[in-house]
């Protein structure tokens, strides 16, 4: 792997940057693997590299219907944070930002994780309870988030309007460590790493099958270029997940939903966090390029369409403009949409299958991105030695069946 | 002194008289829902004093009765002066032992007016249905939205709707309603 | 904003409707009867397909009925529409538009 | 005022309207018609802009929304400020003040532009490739560095005073784009009885129509026969919308629209919207949206002076303006020759023209070539010169793909025409599949989705004639498809309309890619996308580098990203990955075309809900008095509820202190109102509720209340509330106040679809009864005075029953209970009587010292008795059980709502948070809501953590703190002690019973 650097950037300018070689491989894909990944998404590249680097499984192919990093890596609002309520999922998220805290060194790519802080915003005596209770469990967590007062908040995020508005500001609780991340980057970052590592990124392959042998074991998968052998599978297909599972005759917890995002012509520098509320509904932050990103809730029906609806935009923006009225006279530059599955307990699923040989990670809803590098690494583990890692042990499809949930947003439930 | 039109009065009070599209606050009236099987429908009406449309999205007046389909099992039955409990004692007698139910709602909600030449253009401006008289004839009502609030929505002329509006919607309603009004100043 | 057929008040933009999930799936007669994983397949598990699916719908901002309708959760476009009670209609040509 | 590049005539400006505007502090003139770019280049300005990344010196490029580099900042007053408007777009009026951005200290001299000696070192994705180290840089240093250079304009700092509305429209027939295609359509459509809208972005509608001096349509010049079109339509009750853009189209023929109402006004009415986000649901739509010009993309093909050739001809036909006194035009197709001849009538000297073809043919460069003018075929653009405006270029003869030596030509401005690309992006985004056309070297719509016909240029049908034509058939055939099945048209009948046409056409020669220049690949500068300064050697790289996805190249390098959406660069950077893949550019593939066709105004999709019209307020009928009082209010769901009634001088503390005293000793008042209420009616009632609640109803006596507890099929606590059986087929529900639409949801969605066949109905009782609790020892006697036909002795009215009667005057359903622990009474009234019963019974309390309480006291008093609220002590993870409601669960009952679920492993965990109380050591010490407990203070992160504190008070009846707790195994803790760590120390708890006040209910049975 060639290492980027300010000098080799410096050495290759006076060559007319014609020395850079691929990021990653073009490989067809070989007869049999170890392990197939499917989906090129930042969570399965992700997973990729730790097999190759922590399990010393190369043998490995990340098998993509489209481009890598294409779905919903490429498609989100980019924060990272992880200031959950309930211990399982902190230590989930924790344990992402934990790497994306050394993931541009770890893959000699720049992912710019920017930790500008996320500030979630409280506009009634139950946001401010729910948030309470997460600043208080995060910090004996060992994970850090602080209630602000409006005043604090109108100080650390200059541009909020906290009181002339339906819903003022009561407070809010900000994690530092929060941020964002450049999305494509950590596609691109994981891709160059796993592949220097051996793994063969096979894009532009669509999965049409999963082939099961007579013990109900995976023997590997049918795709749009022949079939492919596999002793194990890791499915990592975000949206489609249900629709792959569906190969190996596995019903998921799972719906399928639109989710969109904007963002504004780039300004100058004038927003200078992430803010989410929960109460209006939107967030938003400013990109390194100047764009304000923002996003809000799914639309209402399982779709596949990667569109939204109109009615969705307007009242994501109507909440930015509540929270940001000079921001009313910016304008929308692009706006598209991704599809999330989601599981009941809007927690994801990183887990063995009733299938042998087959695993799953799924079920991310809106918040897939922030775990990217953390739900890697513990799908890694768990498709390496057939066992949860105990980080995600608890995330598993029989919590359901058994009332096991981790429900968080149950947790931050609408007011009496 | 009872303010019966509570939250509207104050607001109806200080209307601005625009004549393409006209606002007021209509008086009090009574309001009954009657919702029940097919074989209560026809007895209900003819003690109602208005029959009870079988037509989706259609409402039948005589005299000071009004009676609007809402959905296939459930009409709201408007009578302009009449009180509820009266007009319940009136009713339930025909339907005795007929599958229904008969629930008093006068206060639930308030009526608005909206007459204008520009009236179904001020209501486009929350409500996304199709205004034009061949899709939204006299004689039409339904449930719809208007912004962020649900409203019963009736045309009573061509260029006359009466908006039925949860009580406490009634302010955002009206608010909308004027907002909407105002490039007509 | 989706148009929506609705059986009662004919078409009707999406915004007075909700979605109410996928459609077909029964409550059991008697629950008590069922093994853990057969009640969390009736509570949790979903088709969720990508092509038509029948769901359910219903017209709160308008007649208040639910009802069923057969999408294609690519196009989003709708096949059909129909009351709760009847079956899933036979929609063996695929003209969803 | 005519600026020097004036024509003395000629043009659609209004020269007898002369105007003032400023641009960068300096005073300008212009005339009525002018948009900022012509009036600025009337006055030979070319310097509107600096670039993205390097800070590169810019020009005009186009005359259209496509403009990618003349990006202002226009300000009407401190609060009205709008950055990134197009001066292409953006009308003259008198006063009109500008100014350019991204510059600093001015645009002629910008600091910035030290970047662009910098180049070689910043390549496409450069900063994914250092900034690594030291660890924390990133953040501290270089992020922060490349966020000040990034950006164009500058936010607004203040709210946007201006208005912003939108409105829903329905049509049968919506043509978007009123140049010669859209026009034909219109005209074709108004001949039926289809309701027709036809928009167009600019401030005229006419399109290309406005820019064809020699063409005449019907013998009539192209103009005349417009304005005669236009007054056909408008008699036909067409709407016509000028200034307005369809910038997205969604499913199922929804259009939105954005209609800029105020901005060319000088002195706009308070009363106008600023804009109007139009969404029209339409029949069928007619995409008429034209196509535009490609630039070329060869080394410094950025430099002030250099347009798109099309562009300058419409400055010089539209507006009367010449883009400079001596042109060199680098063209690959006829469009080119058309502009040399025209501006050479307008007194442009034309110094070349470089055609990329080998063998130019035909009737445009013959009358080039009879014109005099220097035709040179087979050549390109090299280079070119100058600072801050072109003053020359370099051309060289090609052979065999290779330029040859160059040979300079002076001039001051370039005009180039790479051929055109027809305007795909509404057909994409209605999910149509485009289709590449070998033949025009252009995608085209191809296999439609929508019911929509696209017609003229942007299907690649150029010239005048030919969108008539095609035009007039789409509207046919689009009136025809939407009036089917409707009634037969009751104006004329549809008949074809042929119209005769004088007009040169352009042919459809064009190039897509880098033209050759013979200089080094790796250092020649030649544009593809101007606004991000992403040049050719940029998608090489990204190519040579393994992003192979046009997908990937546009993210890589951002091309096609910048504000005008790819519109002149995105072909060219297709063409450009094609030759650096050798794969034909359909086998590349496009990128997503994605709504706002341009960018749109937050303030139109917010529209008017801002402030109260945000969400509807909603108050209840008792409000008035409470404001009047003086109450604090708090939001709950869109409810604004009485949180306490202070008197002067007294905080909320003292308030709430004084208020629970009240009701404790006294008597209180509270106002209930938005307490969900709903009507169970019908022979089944009893059943349903029995199906729907834990609790069993059959038994329950006409007369009597109980308290009802519901879950999600899941098993956990979804609502609780009191109900009143009222007859034996009338129930009177209530729920919580968030909670009522959601219960009502679930209580028809079981009905509806799991038992449709039980005779019983429901109906939202919520907004009809005003509920006004009264609550304390003496309330009995407060309300005796005003009840009648109501016994409210203990004998006929015990607690938790329900009686019929009149209040003060008014038919009530007077409910006996107490959500306090006291003697107590709710009384519902329509609410149109709420206010005036309240009053009623306010002054009968007065000599009993009755006193106004709030939420807060309502919820102070219900913790003293452990009442549990759900949303508070249930957080959608609890069972029944767990908040020692399991008395309320029939046991005998087969089946309810949420039972199965409660046979299930978790739900037998010893370690379930439950229910309990605690005191904390300290007395004067209220506990934080939301603290953790824990057993040992003293524990490493991550510390286990046992459960959260769900409530806590100051509770002045008891005369120290309180507290309710969600705590694993919370029963079996009780008696122990546990601890909240807090920031400042751990707080002893002692774990009890969560009853903390009269236990035995004897306060209740009185």
């Amino acid at each position: 792997m060639q290492t980027f650097s300010g000098f080799n950037l410096l050495r290759r300018a006076l060559g007319g940057h014609k020395g850079w070689q691929p990021q990653w491989r073009t490989p067809e894909p070989k007869a049999e693997y170890d392990v197939i990944i499917v989906g090129a998404g930042g969570h399965g590249l992700a997973c990729a590299y730790y097999l190759a680097k922590e399990h010393g499984i190369s043998n490995v192919a990340v098998i993509e219907r489209g481009w890598l990093g294409g779905g919903n890596t490429g498609r989100n609002t980019t924060i990272v944070r992880s200031n959950y309520l309930f211990d399982e999922s902190a230590a989930l998220y924790e344990h992402a930002v934990k790497l994306w805290e050394g993931l541009s060194a770890d893959l000699n790519y720049n992912v710019m994780y920017s930790a500008r802080g996320v500030l979630m915003l409280a506009h009634n005596h139950h946001d401010v309870q729910s948030f309470k209770r997460h600043v208080h469990s995060n910090r004996l967590n060992g994970v850090d988030n602080e209630w602000l007062s409006a005043e604090e908040c109108k100080a650390f995020c200059p541009p909020l309007n906290i009181s002339s508005m339906r819903y003022p500001i009561l407070g809010g609780a900000l994690q530092r460590r929060g941020g964002t991340a450049r999305h494509d980057a950590v596609a691109w970052g994981f891709a160059r790493a796993a592949d220097s590592r051996g793994v063969d990124i096979i894009q532009n392959c669509e999965v049409t099958g999963i082939r099961r042998g007579p013990s109900g074991a995976v023997e590997g998968v049918e795709t749009s270029k022949g079939f492919i052998g596999a002793k194990k599978i890791g499915v990592s297909a975000a949206g489609h997940t249900s629709v792959v599972m569906a190969m190996a005759g596995v019903r998921m917890p799972l719906e399928s939903f639109p989710l969109q995002a904007l963002v504004s012509e780039p300004v100058k520098p004038a927003f200078p966090t992430v803010v989410m509320s929960n109460t209006i509904h939107a967030y938003i932050s400013q990109s390194d390029k100047g764009e304000m990103v923002i996003g809000a809730g799914t639309d209402a029906y399982t779709s596949y369409s990667q569109r939204g609806a109109l009615h969705i935009t307007t009242h994501t923006l109507d909440a930015i403009c509540e929270l940001v009225p000079q921001f009313r006279r910016l304008r929308m530059l692009r706006n598209w949409g991704g599809i999330v599955d989601v599981t009941p307990d809007r927690s994801p699923i990183i887990a063995k299958t009733p299938v042998p040989g087959l695993y799953v990670n799924c079920g991310w809803g809106t918040g897939g991105f922030k775990a990217t590098p953390g739900s890697g690494h513990v799908f890694a583990h768990t498709i390496a030695r057939d066992e949860p890692h105990p980080i995600n042990a608890p995330f598993t499809i029989e919590r359901f069946r058994d009332g096991f949930l981790i429900d968080e947003a149950a947790a931050a439930a609408v007011a009496h | 002194m009872s303010d019966l039109l509570f939250p509207l009065t104050a607001l109806a009070a200080t209307a601005s008289d625009l004549p393409a599209a006209r606002l007021s606050a209509l008086p009090p009236a009574t309001r009954l829902v009657f919702r029940g099987r097919e074989s209560a429908v026809g007895p209900a009406g003819i003690a109602f004093g208005a029959e009870l449309p079988r037509q989706a999205c259609r409402f039948k007046r005589s005299g000071d009765r009004l009676a609007a389909w809402l959905g296939p099992d459930e009409w709201l039955l408007i009578a302009e002066d009449a009180d509820p409990a009266a007009l319940i004692a009136e009713i339930e007698p025909a339907v005795f032992g007929l599958p229904h139910a008969l629930v008093d709602v006068s206060s639930r909600s308030l009526g608005i007016a909206l007459e204008g030449p520009r009236a179904a253009y001020v209501l486009n401006q929350g409500c996304p249905l199709d205004l034009s008289e061949a899709a939204f004839p006299v004689g039409m009502v339904t449930r719809t939205v208007f912004g962020k609030a649900e409203i019963v929505l009736l045309r009573e002329t061509p260029e006359r709707f009466r908006l039925d509006v949860w009580r406490s919607f009634a302010p955002y309603v009206w608010g909308l309603l004027e907002e909407a009004r105002r490039e007509l100043a | 904003m989706l148009i929506i057929s609705c059986p009662w008040c004919g078409e009707r933009p999406e915004i007075e409707f909700v979605y109410g999930g996928e459609a077909h799936i029964a409550r059991p007669a008697d629950p008590s009867a069922l093994s853990d994983q057969e009640w969390a397949d009736f509570l949790y598990n979903r088709t969720n397909p990508k092509g038509t699916h029948a769901e359910r719908w219903r017209h709160i901002h308008g007649c208040g009925r639910f009802f069923n309708a057969v999408r294609d959760t690519v196009s989003d476009f709708f096949v059909a529409t129909y009351k709760p009670g009847e079956p899933r209609p036979d929609l063996s040509q695929d003209d969803a538009k | 005022m005519s600026g020097s590049f004036r024509t003395p005539s000629g043009g659609r400006i209004d020269r007898a309207a002369p105007l003032a505007f400023r641009f960068d502090g300096t005073t300008y003139g212009g005339y009525a018609g002018d948009t900022l770019a012509s009036a600025l280049l009337a006055n030979g300005v070319h310097l509107l802009g600096r670039s993205f990344k390097y800070h590169r010196p810019r020009g005009l490029l186009s005359a259209g929304s496509d403009e990618p580099n003349a990006l202002v900042e226009v300000k009407r007053d401190a609060a009205r400020v709008t950055p990134n408007l197009r001066a292409t777009q953006v009308e003259l009026y008198e006063g009109l003040d500008a100014a350019s951005q991204n510059r600093w200290p001015s645009l002629a001299r910008d600091a910035g532009a030290v970047n662009d000696l910098f180049a070689p070192f910043l390549p496409a994705g450069f900063y994914y490739k250092t900034f690594m180290w030291p660890a924390g840089a990133w953040k501290r240093f270089y992020e922060p560095k490349i966020r000040a250079m990034a950006g164009l304009g500058k936010a607004p700092t203040l709210p946007d005073p201006d208005r912003y509305t939108q409105n829903y429209a329905h049509c049968d027939v919506l043509v978007i784009g009123a140049g010669p295609a859209g026009i034909a359509a219109a005209l074709a459509a108004a001949a039926t009885s289809a309701r027709v809208i036809l928009v167009d972005e600019q401030a005229e509608l006419g399109g290309s129509l406005l820019a064809a001096p020699d063409a005449t349509v019907d013998t009539k010049p192209a103009t005349e026969w417009l304005a005669d079109a236009l007054a056909e339509l408008t008699a036909a009750g067409v709407v016509l919308m000028p200034r307005t853009t369809a910038f997205g189209y969604f499913p199922h023929n929804m259009i939105a629209l954005a209609e800029r109402v105020t901005d060319h006004l000088a002195a706009p009415g308070p009363d106008l919207p600023r804009e109007r986000l139009w969404q029209v649901r339409a029949g069928e739509v007619v995409l008429a949206t034209g196509a535009l010009e490609r630039p070329l993309v060869f080394p410094e093909n950025d430099r002030p002076g250099i347009l798109l050739a099309d562009s300058a001809r419409i400055y010089l036909t539209r507006y009367g303006v010449k883009p400079g006194e001596r042109a060199v035009i680098f063209t690959a197709g006829d469009s080119g020759y058309r502009t040399a001849l025209d501006l050479a009538a307008g007194g442009v000297a034309i110094a070349a023209i470089a055609d990329l073809r080998a063998a130019p043919e035909g009737e445009w460069p013959a009358r080039a070539l009879a014109a005099g003018i220097d035709v040179r075929p087979s050549t390109v653009v090299t280079g070119t010169s100058g600072r801050l405006r072109v003053n020359g270029v370099h051309l060289a003869k090609v052979k065999n793909g290779k330029a040859g030596l160059n040979e300079p030509v002076a001039c001051d401005t370039v005009l180039m025409s790479g051929g055109w690309t027809p305007s795909v992006h509404l057909f994409s985004q209605s999910r149509g599949k485009l289709a590449w056309d070998e033949t025009l070297g252009a995608y085209l719509p191809g296999q439609s989705v929508e019911r929509e016909r696209s017609a003229g240029a942007c299907r690649g049908r150029y010239g005048l004639a030919a969108a008539l034509a095609d035009g007039y058939h789409a509207g046919e055939e689009a009136a025809a498809a939407a009036l089917k099945g409707a009634k037969s048209p009751t104006r004329s009948t549809v008949a074809s309309r042929a119209f005769g046409v004088v007009a040169t056409e352009t042919g459809t020669d064009g190039f897509i890619g880098a033209t050759p220049h013979g200089r080094n690949p790796a250092f020649a500068k030649a544009f593809v996308d101007w606004q991000n300064d992403v040049t050719a050697k940029d998608i090489t790289l990204a190519t040579r580098e393994g992003f192979r996805s046009i997908e990937h190249v546009k993210r890589y390098t951002t091309t096609g990203m910048a504000t005008d959406q790819g519109k002149t660069s995105n072909m060219n950077a297709l063409g450009i990955v094609s030759e650096a893949l050798g794969t034909s550019v359909p086998k590349i593939g496009l990128t997503t075309f994605r709504p706002p066709f341009t960018p749109t105004t937050f303030g139109i999709f917010a529209g008017i809900a801002r402030g109260d019209l945000f969400d509807p307020v909603r108050v209840t009928p008792i409000h008035g008095w409470a404001e009047a009082r003086g109450a604090v209010f708090e939001p709950v769901s869109l409810w604004k509820r009485a949180l306490y009634f202070p008197n002067r001088g007294e905080d909320m503390h003292a308030a709430v202190a004084r208020e629970c005293k009240a009701v404790r000793t006294g008597v209180g008042i509270f106002d209930a109102s938005t307490l969900g209420k709903i009507e169970v009616v019908g022979a089944d009632a009893a059943e349903f509720m029995n199906r729907i609640y834990t609790n069993a109803w059959t038994k329950l006596a006409p007369g009597r209340l109980r308290y009802g507890v519901m879950l999600r099929e899941d098993g956990f606590v979804m609502d609780d509330g009191v109900v009143g059986r009222l007859a034996p087929d009338r129930f009177h529900v209530t729920t919580t106040t968030g909670g009522a639409a959601r219960v009502l949801a679930h209580m028809e969605d079981y009905l509806q679809t799991e038992w449709p066949d039980l005779d019983v109905w429901l109906t939202s009782t919520t907004e009809q009864w005003a509920v006004i609790a009264v609550q304390g020892p003496k309330s009995r006697e407060v309300l005796a005075s005003l009840v009648e036909g109501i016994d409210l002795s203990k004998g006929a009215m015990p607690n938790m029953s329900v009686a019929e009667g009149r209040i003060a005057g008014v038919p009530t359903r007077l409910f006996r209970l107490s959500f306090a622990g006291e003697l107590g009474f709710e009384v519902n009234v329509p609410a149109a009587h709420g206010r005036a019963v309240w009053e009623a019974i306010f002054k009968a309390g007065e000599p009993f010292g009755i006193t106004p309480y709030g939420t807060e006291t309502m919820h102070v008093l219900r913790a003293e008795k452990g009442y549990i609220i759900v949303g508070q002590e249930t957080d959608g993870t609890a069972g029944p059980d767990d908040v020692n409601l399991g008395w309320a669960v029939g046991k005998n009952k087969k089946d309810f709502v949420g039972k199965r679920s409660l046979n299930r492993a978790a739900f037998f965990m010893p370690d379930r948070k439950q229910l309990v109380g605690l005191l904390t050591r300290d007395p004067k010490v209220v506990l934080e809501e939301g603290a953790q407990l824990v057993a040992d203070p003293g524990a490493a992160v991550p510390v286990p953590m046992l459960g959260h504190v769900t409530s806590a008070y100051m509770s002045a009846t008891l005369g120290r703190s309180i507290a309710l707790a969600m705590v694993k195994g919370g029963r079996s803790r009780i008696g122990r002690t546990l601890h909240v760590p807090m920031p400042k120390g751990a707080i002893a708890v002692g774990v009890v019973d969560p009853v903390f006040y009269d236990a035995e209910g004897a306060r209740l049975d009185v």
